[in-house]
């Protein structure tokens, strides 16, 4: 494993510059995630319209992968349907835990930059947490943690 | 006394297929007073197998670091290589879920967790609980202890002659104060097999909750929680061939989550301030500060031994011994077994006229042979059968029909020194 | 990650004389990603030397048995050394007497005793509980489980910027509800030694009662219960080079002698019947069940091994290592340290600008270095200095200048990929 | 060790025979001694004219050591001044946990039959709780126990 290989430029740049940091004036679904085991603490608000991520942003102190993961998330379920959205939440999920063949389809593009999570079992909540929390919003749980068991996406990093 | 340790090859008298894994304990090997050790206290504390203790060396020189939070290669070995002996008590027992596997620090601290945790939130003044004659202290004393600061009150179920509870009476003890069960599923004392389960089922139809003492069933026979539906079941890794120091506390999810923590600390808190704490999720609620990592690790290996095995042949191979024991014992005049319950386990408890169990225990061990004597922590018993404790010898997989031999050879030597 | 066992040897870039001290612990041979293993986290785990893994197969291949009561050899042999484990720590704190030490599964459960014990007979609704800010989640917890439950309250000792006690805020905080101080001796996230004999005087002029949690301080510096004249002191085996599963509390006698049990279960009684129940001596009354034997008695090889180096000589090697240390950290720009007490064991927290803890941790991983970075089961000291985490290096007299030097570039290392 | 020479012809005698087994009709002292380890329980009664011993019994349910101890001490403190009984407890102690030199002058005789009992600690006991009842009457405790620590019969006995 190249740890190294994970600090890439790109996720480098989106800890530098997160894309849509912040808040939404109005949000039709927002939740907060937290990471107790190490403090971080993130907050997503989004727009659904029409069955669509018409807006979204999140806010918060993290580590330089949940915040990337986080950044980049938002690049990537903007202006999404929700079937899609789904989707990338599970498969983002199934790559970080090791258990996705990145050889096989699938839509994460470039999210695969944090195939290599997978090698480092105690920063896999890290990327997680921002996918867990807006799994969250989109299902109305206003507050979630990465130990928060009844949520599919936690049960299945927990054992990570 | 002399050790000395060399190795003597056992003399094959059977060609049973079991006599092999003898061979993976080195402490049997031991000579005692120039004879061999013949180890017949597993009942006690099994011995451990030279793949536990590799498995023990290997985390201290390759895998050691304190575990939960730390983001560096040894501690997330060493958390992923604990949890995963949850994971592999959790198969064993199968338990629906990892987080219903809880690591203590042995039997007896389990059931004080169940007190803590279940007992001083749920139980109240004029409650009652149901143990019965055949538990070990371990699981009478939390209870005392508990209906002492509470008000509540204990229940006993008797036992007949054999050693056998009384279902009768353990079912007329119901009534709507009843509020907990406490239940030894195999007596230390005189090996008797509880029907746990038709007791178990008995107790729900009144909706109330079962712990088992487990200490001296999971080493012998096979325990699926599942099926058996009990709502605690607790044993110790030292009885199964795997270290002391280290226990498990199966709970259902729904119990477990519904207690209250039993010690605090760190990692059973989700956070912490001066104003207000909130607690981890379970496990981690019950497993405060830093828990026995290498012991935890070593029982893995240890269950992971036994399963190779496989409990039913272990359990097969050891009635196969208790039978052959009991035969040969009952032969010897003036001597008598107490414990003669229909299920057993290979326990052979027993009183020699005229002769007090600390003097056979002694003359024993000049002959090599290690059997306890005394109460067994289990003076109730005593008392039911008016006696202050017996000599007590208890087998193990490793044992073997020579050392049975040798044993009933040693009561006979005893009888003659105080003819 | 791979792991290559191989044993390299370490440059001499000093002729000191603990240097030799290093080749006695195995792992500390390890590679990870191709490079030598460097351990900054003893406060969190210490690693175990040879002689204290060689002890421990040696009781598991020739003197495992349960103890007490048995009288055959190796449940003699097995007692005889586990009750001389408990003289080595009797000597290695200077208590009066052996029985004033009692054997815990660690400092968790040593303190969680004592709540049960000592503040569930003693503490009332209105009574106060002094801590401090310094304290880890195991001497917070317990106490808020106790203030629940008895309505009792809890005042904290504030900190200086820092990291120290402020002794004057301290010695106002009593008043005649004042009934129990919990102080830790040296803080497990800054570092800080605490004034605690001059800080037990003043309890003691208002008779209250002090438990010191000794988990940070007995690894690194010699204690002296009875010249401290503390009533309680906990740590855990396995940041003194012992194993993981076993700790002790010392208590003076009179104070254990007062307390209800904590768990109840075998050996810790003197008789049982379902009617009366009556306790053991201490510090058998504390030690209910199996305790962790094997654990035990590789704590006192392990007292053993450091009591061969000397504290006070471990105490000045590690001084020297973390002045070198702070100095060196305090030239890099962006670099913090948390914690600049006057009086300090060789512990280093801190934070560097613009690069969250956990970044660091893993990219320091990756040159083998083992850092700690989390809130350290402390939280109010956080809370304090107003930041989530830090990363901490931590040192024991096995680590040398050379590791510093590796730290420090691993620090600026990490920098630069943020640059 | 030879534990068989510590069951020798004169204890295995003692102990099936007694000598001074039962009670006293008027006893000036008495005390139980208790192992609860074993449960074992002793009853000692004595007789105490002018400062000597002048009857003495005991009774009791015990193992083999236990009873003849008890049987060989009754004998042997029977008659005796009080001063000559506690210098006989004391060295039967010393004897017991093998600090006494048994090639220097004592006062033990035939008692020395328990030397073996040194290599035997978990029934160090059993030979010292008559002799540490006895004690426990002379010095008008009526109850005790070998787990008892403010006697120093059994304060040194339990190191052992
Ligand atoms: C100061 C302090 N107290 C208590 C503890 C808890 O010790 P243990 O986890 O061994 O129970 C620790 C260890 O992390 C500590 O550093
Ligand atoms: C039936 C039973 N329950 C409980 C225990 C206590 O187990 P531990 O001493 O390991 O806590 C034992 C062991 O002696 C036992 O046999």
């Amino acid at each position: 494993m190249n740890t190294k290989s994970l600090y890439q430029e790109v996720i480098l740049d989106h800890n530098r510059k997160p894309r849509n940091y912040g808040t939404l004036n109005e949000a039709s679904h927002h939740a907060v995630g937290h990471n107790p085991l190490c403090g971080d603490r993130l907050d997503v608000a989004l727009n659904l319209e029409n069955d669509h991520i018409d807006d979204i942003a999140f806010q918060g102190e993290s580590c330089a992968i949940c915040k990337a993961s986080a950044s980049m998330m938002t690049t990537a379920v903007k202006g999404k349907p929700l079937t899609d959205v789904e989707t990338l939440i599970q498969e983002f999920r199934e790559m970080a835990i090791g258990k996705l063949d990145l050889e096989s389809p699938h839509h994460l593009g470039r999210l695969t930059v944090f195939s290599g999570i997978r090698d480092l079992p105690t920063r896999v909540k890290c990327a997680i947490l921002p996918w867990h929390t807006l799994h969250a919003a989109l299902n109305s749980v206003t507050t979630t943690s990465t130990e928060a068991r009844n949520d599919p996406v936690h049960a299945t990093a927990g054992k990570a | 006394m002399k050790i000395i340790d060399t190795s003597i090859q056992p003399r094959k008298i059977q060609t049973n297929s079991m006599e092999k894994f003898r061979a993976d304990f080195p402490i049997l090997k031991l000579k005692i007073n120039d004879k061999p050790l013949i180890y017949l206290d597993s009942a006690a504390s099994s011995q451990m197998p030279q793949v536990v203790i590799d498995r023990l060396v290997h985390y201290q020189t390759a895998q050691h670091a304190n575990i939960n939070r730390a983001v560096y290669y040894l501690s997330e070995i060493a958390t992923s290589e604990y949890e995963g002996a949850r994971h592999k008590l959790q198969k064993f027992i199968n338990a629906r879920e990892d987080r219903e596997v809880i690591f203590t620090s042995g039997t007896t601290d389990s059931i004080n967790l169940v007190m803590h945790g279940y007992g001083r939130k749920f139980i109240k003044a004029g409650d009652e609980i149901i143990l019965t004659t055949l538990e070990h202290h371990s699981n009478i004393v939390p209870w005392q202890m508990l209906a002492e600061e509470t008000g509540a009150k204990i229940r006993i179920v008797p036992i007949n002659d054999k050693g056998e509870l009384l279902i009768d009476a353990y079912e007329k003890l119901f009534n709507k104060r009843t509020k907990f069960v406490g239940l030894i599923h195999v007596s230390n004392a005189l090996g008797t097999i509880n029907p746990i389960k038709q007791m178990i089922a008995f107790a729900h139809l009144h909706h109330v909750p079962v712990l088992i003492d487990g200490a001296q069933a999971a080493p012998h026979i096979k325990v699926d929680v599942q099926d058996l539906d009990c709502d605690f079941y607790a044993f110790s890794a030292h009885k199964l061939c795997g270290p002391t120091g280290v226990g498990m506390l199966y709970g259902k999810a729904a119990q477990l989550e519904a207690m209250q923590p039993f010690k605090g600390g760190g990692d059973m808190i989700a956070s912490v301030t001066f104003e207000k704490t909130t607690y981890n999720v379970i496990p981690h609620k019950f497993e405060a500060g830093t828990p026995p990592i290498a012991a935890a690790i070593g029982f893995g290996a240890a269950i992971d031994y036994l399963s190779t095995i496989g409990m039913d042949k272990i359990h097969l191979y050891e009635l196969d011994l208790l039978n052959y024991a009991t035969e040969l014992i009952n032969d010897i005049p003036g001597v008598h077994i107490v414990g003669n319950a229909i299920n057993k386990t290979a326990v052979l408890s027993f009183v020699v006229d005229g002769i007090h169990p600390h003097d056979i225990g002694t003359l024993l061990n000049q002959e090599g042979i290690a059997v306890r004597t005394g109460h067994h922590c289990a003076q109730p018993v005593m008392q039911r059968f008016n006696i202050p404790a017996t000599s007590r010898a208890s087998f193990a997989f490793y044992n073997n029909k020579l050392e049975v031999d040798a044993l009933i050879a040693g009561i006979r030597k005893v009888q003659k020194v105080f003819l």
